[in-house]
């Protein structure tokens, strides 16, 4: 296993009370495996990719345990994971207008983390970010090179940190939203390249997305989350094929579709975080909770190989 | 017709003086018309000037040239916008930041029943807000709070009420489900088309989502680089796309099923630059069929077939 | 033309108006006073007829705008006019005055930039801890303290306690130190609110989160990423501050005894030696426009989004 | 209906109330407005009177903060102080927010060459840095109480103009006042029941922070000798004529300035306070 995430739980002191924004996350990933995480606003998909690259703010509270390359993370001195972040492990965030510091080109940005990791000249440093800008299909690398930020599209700018966060050939790239700021054509374009450079690395992937639609064309395997916790996991076939916990059923059912077809919404809104409910978190939404769903907590467990489920109303 | 849009044209001109002289095209000649009760579906990727084609009907932007009709009124012309103002109305997209943050939701819902003079007392507004918040499925205790206390969907609900509120014939729905959770996104959709159905409201829905506008239009028109490239009926369009850049948006929408996979690149590039657009067909440089003549004639918006429109010359 | 020049002529250009605008307060200050301008020019015991002669000698019997184009044409070549008591010209006492109050401003505003910036990162690099406090309460101690008050502790403290240096005067640097000191400190105060608050802002900007996520090592992080966009609005407080001193000297010129041109304007206001006035207070903006002007060209240098605006 | 606040109102307040620099600093604040007000009744002694053969003397059981040349208790002359200060810093802040909210409210909202002329104008009047405005209107008008307030509130009302610019120029292109057009608001009730409002808190907080700065210019123009003119008691007067007692008698020019520096960082720190309460940043 390159990573396994055991029993994390993150929280934060605010005003209004604790956050929990994950409690009680556990799963691994294997070399080589993309898996997508989905899940809506307040679902904790951020958070844990946040705290997988130990990147939470100094308030969060962190718990549980994040192993990766056979190491834990957790209780890592900062220096180390510093080392580790950027080389072994790497995440591409939404905002490509805001993720790229405004007043550097990006030659200066790639040849910083590429001196930050590796001995090297500044020549080797360039002449690596110029190859992998073309894999990434940037036109006129060296044009972009001497770019600032401002001068390039949001998609030439997603490319550029895809290409940052390759560069080094890391054992783990998270991916958290890449796409959801782009329209729709350029989406489908850093999609298919991110498909076309998952067969050239070795790198495993973690996507996380609020897209059904996307997970489904980027992961072998999806993670379903609901306030702060896995509700389900499966592979890709027999996630959106036969889906088992009552909110990725509902999900599925709520999401629009090209092909037409009537949408069926699930009732309520996502819960605030600061005052889950008591037992299954969606059981206040759900169409099948009875008293034992507002009372315990469901662990995820296995009802098939390979297929993980939270729910007391899914037997197997 | 209940809005007719004709030859509609937007230009941004910014710079001046010492700064570089700069003209945005938004909308460059844009024609539909709308029917009573009826949904058009306006499509389009950022910068496609979809959203200055819904705000220029409602001349909250003032249209640098075009003509358009509403209910026989020449929009465009009238002085007075208010009795217009009664009866076309608008959603936004982020509910949070269309409401004076420092005003109750009776007030917000109340304003246009006030300035359009369709109460007479603070009670009797009180009591339509407590109507109308009911009707788009809020508890009519919400009167006296302010919008920070509500959730997205919920703000959206009361923006829906505040659209509602004079009793329009004509919405503007300017990616209202955008900033919302599929699953509250849903509910929405729903509220929107028991609502039209209910009072036989016609909508302008603007999306970037194919799937919501397959959802909640009648008729879809698909927007490009401040053009329309085609528009027919729901199913039709999404059945036989004509252009190849609706076609190209079709394959790049990504559905939830057990064998997808990365879409094929069908749309190299990315749109253009507003201020700077192709000569020709503006999606030549995009276009998988293009040839000399598209990247030199503008293709016009033409009728194919009986309610459908397409701007191109290989069609 | 490119985006940066057509940005630094668009800058210069729009800061004449702004000095027309100055120069014509300036130039009327002398008809808004009550009384016949060339009654005020004229020595007290001046007869009748030398009050004319003075009228008709410096043009006051002239339309208003003739009057300001000459006065225009002499301020443009340096030329205010003679003194009305001292018998010197205006130029000969000004020069020498703002050569004085520039060295005075500039030293304090290198002291004041350097122990602000560096106050400014220490407090944000530790938000709301004790050390954050006692930093920003240092500041806040800093821009509420009365300038002149804390130039008279100063003198107590190191002239008369201490005897280390001169309470008043001028000729050494060693008369420069307490009044630069004065006006540093509070500029330092300044500076390091502004640097604070912009720092803050910029650690909790996505890109810093960027250069983390890439493991670039926390010095690289906030010394060159952070600060480098951090330091953008602090420029522009440095052109405010620098102007802050430029007539703050006003103040602690006086309680140094310090010849410079604050000391002579106001000496000048209480000898009615309006000449005087009008060529101090033209000279101090004047400087302050070109500051500010030249910050806002500084300011494109450093970011290269500006540009385009 | 109207006594109960609603709920956002109460949180604001709470979290004013918890806030230390408010706190502290309304303490301060609070402190010397009695001071000001309450001047006849605790003052020990006429400030304005004195007695030759007491100039002078040193902190004693009488005079405890000591007398100065002309022989005037130093702390009567201090609380009376307060009194002028407080006039002269809020009206001159008053009529140059007022001023200042209205102008640089409506040119930003009419826009167009109406804002163009308003900000050359403003800009001009910025020109002249800190004290220099106060100092050109003192230099016309001469001294004298009125003649400050005129001049402290002439070298404000520009910097209001310009925040209130600012800020209504960002609140204009917020989408509520798009959508408050979509719904058929007028003009003047766009400007009154959406701009205004929502521009409002960054004229709060700078009202307070330039109460401190106007207090501080004040006091210069006085220690200048171009502000408030004897009899009336002033702490940058007072400072002044210390000047020439500066070594044998320091306790004349140092508790007016220490009662300055307490006033001003009072209002300084209710102004941070404010700011913090009123435009929360992003928690780091």
């Amino acid at each position: 296993m390159l990573l396994t995430v055991d029993g994390l739980r993150v929280s934060y002191h605010t005003d209004e009370g604790i956050v929990r924004a994950v409690d009680g996350v556990t799963f691994s990933l294997d070399r080589r495996e993309t898996l997508a995480v989905v899940g809506e606003s307040g679902s904790g998909k951020s958070t844990l990719a946040l705290s997988v690259m130990g990147l939470l703010p100094k308030t969060a509270r962190v718990e549980g345990s994040i192993r990766f390359l056979d190491r834990e993370l957790t209780t890592m001195r900062e220096e180390e994971l510093r080392r580790l972040r950027g080389d072994r492990m790497t995440i591409v965030f939404q905002e490509p207008m805001t993720a790229l510091n405004p007043v550097f080109t990006i030659g200066r940005f790639m040849r910083d983390i590429y001196l930050t990791h590796r001995e090297g000249s500044e020549e080797e440093a360039l002449s690596l970010a110029r190859e992998w800008l073309s894999k990434v299909k940037v036109p006129g690398p060296d044009k972009v090179l001497n770019s600032y930020p401002h001068e390039l599209s949001g998609g030439m700018r997603q490319r550029v940190l895809i290409a940052s966060s390759l560069m080094l050939e890391p054992d783990l790239v998270i991916m958290d939203e890449p796409t959801s700021a782009l329209d729709v054509s350029v989406q489908a374009q850093i999609l298919r390249l991110i498909a076309e450079l998952k067969s050239q690395v070795e790198a495993s992937f973690i996507f996380i997305t609020h897209n059904l639609g996307v997970a489904a064309a980027v992961g072998d395997r999806v993670a379903v989350m609901y306030a702060g916790r896995m509700v389900e996991v499966a592979s890709k076939e027999e996630i959106f094929s036969d889906p088992m916990h009552p909110y990725t059923k509902g999900l599925l059912r709520a999401v629009p579709k090209v092909s037409g077809g009537e949408v069926e919404p699930i009732p309520g809104s996502v819960p605030s975080l600061v005052n889950p409910p008591s037992g299954c978190r969606f059981h206040p939404r759900c169409p099948l909770a009875d008293e034992r769903c507002s009372e315990e907590e469901p662990e995820l467990r296995k009802v098939r190989p390979g297929h993980w489920v939270a729910c007391h109303k899914v037997s197997g | 017709m209940l809005l007719v849009v004709e030859d509609l044209v937007k230009h941004y001109v910014s710079g001046g003086f010492l700064r570089r002289k700069e003209v945005v095209r938004a909308v460059d000649g844009v024609s539909f018309s709308l029917n009573a009760g009826e949904t058009l579906g306006l499509v389009g990727e950022s910068g496609s000037g979809k959203t200055t084609v819904g705000k220029t009907v409602l001349r909250l932007v003032e249209p640098t040239s075009g003509r358009i009709l509403f209910d026989g009124r020449d929009v465009t012309a009238v002085r007075d916008l208010s009795p217009l103002r009664k009866e076309m109305q608008i959603v936004y997209q982020d509910p949070m930041s269309s409401m004076n943050p420092r005003m109750r939701i009776a007030d917000i819902v109340g304003r246009p029943l006030q300035i359009h003079g369709l109460v007479s007392s603070r009670r009797e507004r009180d009591e339509r807000v407590r109507y109308l918040l009911e009707r788009v499925g809020l508890s009519g205790d919400h009167l006296y709070r302010y919008p920070h206390e509500f959730s997205g969907g919920q703000r959206q609900r009361i923006a829906i009420a505040r659209a509602l509120a004079p009793d329009p014939k004509f919405i503007v729905l300017d990616e209202p489900t955008s900033a919302l959770d599929v699953s509250v996104q849903a509910q929405i959709l729903k509220l929107l088309r028991s609502l039209q159905e209910e009072r036989g409201i016609a909508y302008l829905f603007i999306s970037h989502d194919l799937a919501v506008v397959r959802n909640i239009s009648h008729r879809v028109a698909v927007m490009y680089a401040g053009k329309l490239v085609e528009m027919a009926d729901v199913d039709e369009i999404f059945s036989d796309p004509m252009h190849p850049y609706t076609k190209g948006l079709l394959a790049s929408v990504l559905e939830p099923s057990p064998d997808a996979e990365a879409p094929e690149e069908v749309l190299p590039g990315e749109p253009p630059d507003p201020r700077n657009p192709p000569e020709g067909c503006r999606f030549h440089s995009r276009c998988p069929l293009a040839d000399e003549r598209c990247s030199e004639e503008e293709p016009e918006l033409r009728k194919v077939r009986p309610g459908h429109w397409v701007a191109c010359h290989k069609v | 033309m490119s985006d940066l020049a057509r940005y630094v002529i668009r800058r210069i250009i729009l800061a004449i108006p702004t000095l027309l605008g100055v120069s014509v307060i300036v130039f009327l200050m002398i008809h808004m006073l009550p009384g016949d301008p060339a009654q005020l020019l004229a020595p007290p015991e001046a007869t009748i007829q030398e009050v004319e002669m003075i009228r008709r000698r410096l043009g006051l019997d002239k339309p208003l705008w003739e009057q300001y184009l000459i006065f225009m044409g002499n301020a443009l070549k340096g030329e205010f006019g003679k003194s009305l008591f001292t018998g010197h010209t205006v130029s000969e006492l000004l020069w020498p005055a703002y050569l004085n109050t520039l060295t005075l401003s500039v030293l304090a505003m290198g002291f004041g930039l350097v122990i602000g910036v560096l106050m400014g990162i220490y407090a944000a690099l530790r938000p709301n801890t004790v050390r954050d406090q006692a930093v920003t309460s240092l500041s806040l101690f800093g821009i509420s303290m009365p300038v002149f008050w804390l130039g008279l502790i100063l003198i107590e403290i190191f002239s008369v306690w201490l005897r280390l240096l001169p309470s008043g005067g001028s000729g050494t640097p060693r008369h420069l130190i307490l009044p630069s000191l004065t006006l540093g400190l509070v500029g330092a105060a300044y500076v390091g609110r502004a640097t604070r608050a912009s720092m803050l802002e910029v650690l909790s900007q996505e890109y810093v989160r960027t250069a983390r996520a890439y493991g670039l090592p926390e010095r690289l992080v906030i010394y060159v990423y952070a600060l480098r966009n951090a330091l953008i609005p602090v420029v522009t407080v440095a052109g405010l501050i620098f102007g802050y001193m430029m007539a703050g000297a006003v103040l602690t010129e006086t309680v140094f005894s310090f010849p410079g041109l604050g000391r002579l304007i106001v000496n000048a206001i209480f000898a009615r030696d309006y000449p005087i006035v009008q060529a101090g207070i033209l000279v101090v903006a004047t400087t302050f426009v070109a500051i500010n002007t030249a910050v806002d060209i500084l300011y494109a240098f450093i970011n290269p989004r500006i540009r385009l605006g | 209906m109207l006594m109960e606040l609603d709920p956002s109102t109460r949180r604001t307040l709470r979290k004013a109330l918890r806030n230390r620099n408010i706190r502290v600093g309304g303490a301060i604040v609070a402190a010397f407005v009695l001071m000001g007000l309450l001047a006849p009744f605790i003052a020990p002694y006429d400030p304005t009177k004195g007695n030759l053969r007491e100039s002078l003397l040193p902190p004693c059981s009488k005079y405890p903060f000591g007398t100065d040349f002309a022989g005037r208790d130093v702390l009567s002359r201090v609380i009376w102080g307060a009194r002028t200060s407080l006039i002269v810093s809020t009206v001159s802040v008053f009529i140059a927010v007022i001023a200042g909210v209205l102008v640089g409210g409506l040119s930003a909202y009419v826009g167009g060459w109406i804002d163009e002329v308003v900000t050359r104008i403003v800009d001009v009047m910025l020109s002249f840095p800190d004290i220099l405005l106060a100092l050109f209107v003192a230099a016309i008008v001469g001294p004298g109480l009125e003649n400050v307030i005129v001049a402290v509130a002439l070298y404000n009302f520009p910097q209001f103009v310009r925040i209130m610019r600012g800020s209504a120029l960002q609140v204009k292109e917020m989408e509520y006042v798009e959508a408050a057009r979509a719904i058929g608001e007028s003009n003047a009730s766009i400007f009154a029941r959406y701009l205004l409002p929502n521009s409002l808190a960054p004229i709060v907080v700078h009202a307070t922070l330039r109460t401190a700065a106007s207090i501080l210019t004040a006091a210069g123009l006085s220690f200048l000798g171009l502000g408030v003119q004897p009899p009336i008691p002033e702490w940058g007067q007072m400072m002044s004529d210390a000047r020439t007692y500066l070594v044998t008698a320091p306790h004349v020019w140092i508790f007016p300035g220490v009662a300055l520096f307490i006033t001003v960082l009072g209002f300084n720190l209710l102004g941070d306070g404010l700011n913090d309460v009123l435009n929360p940043k992003m928690e780091v």
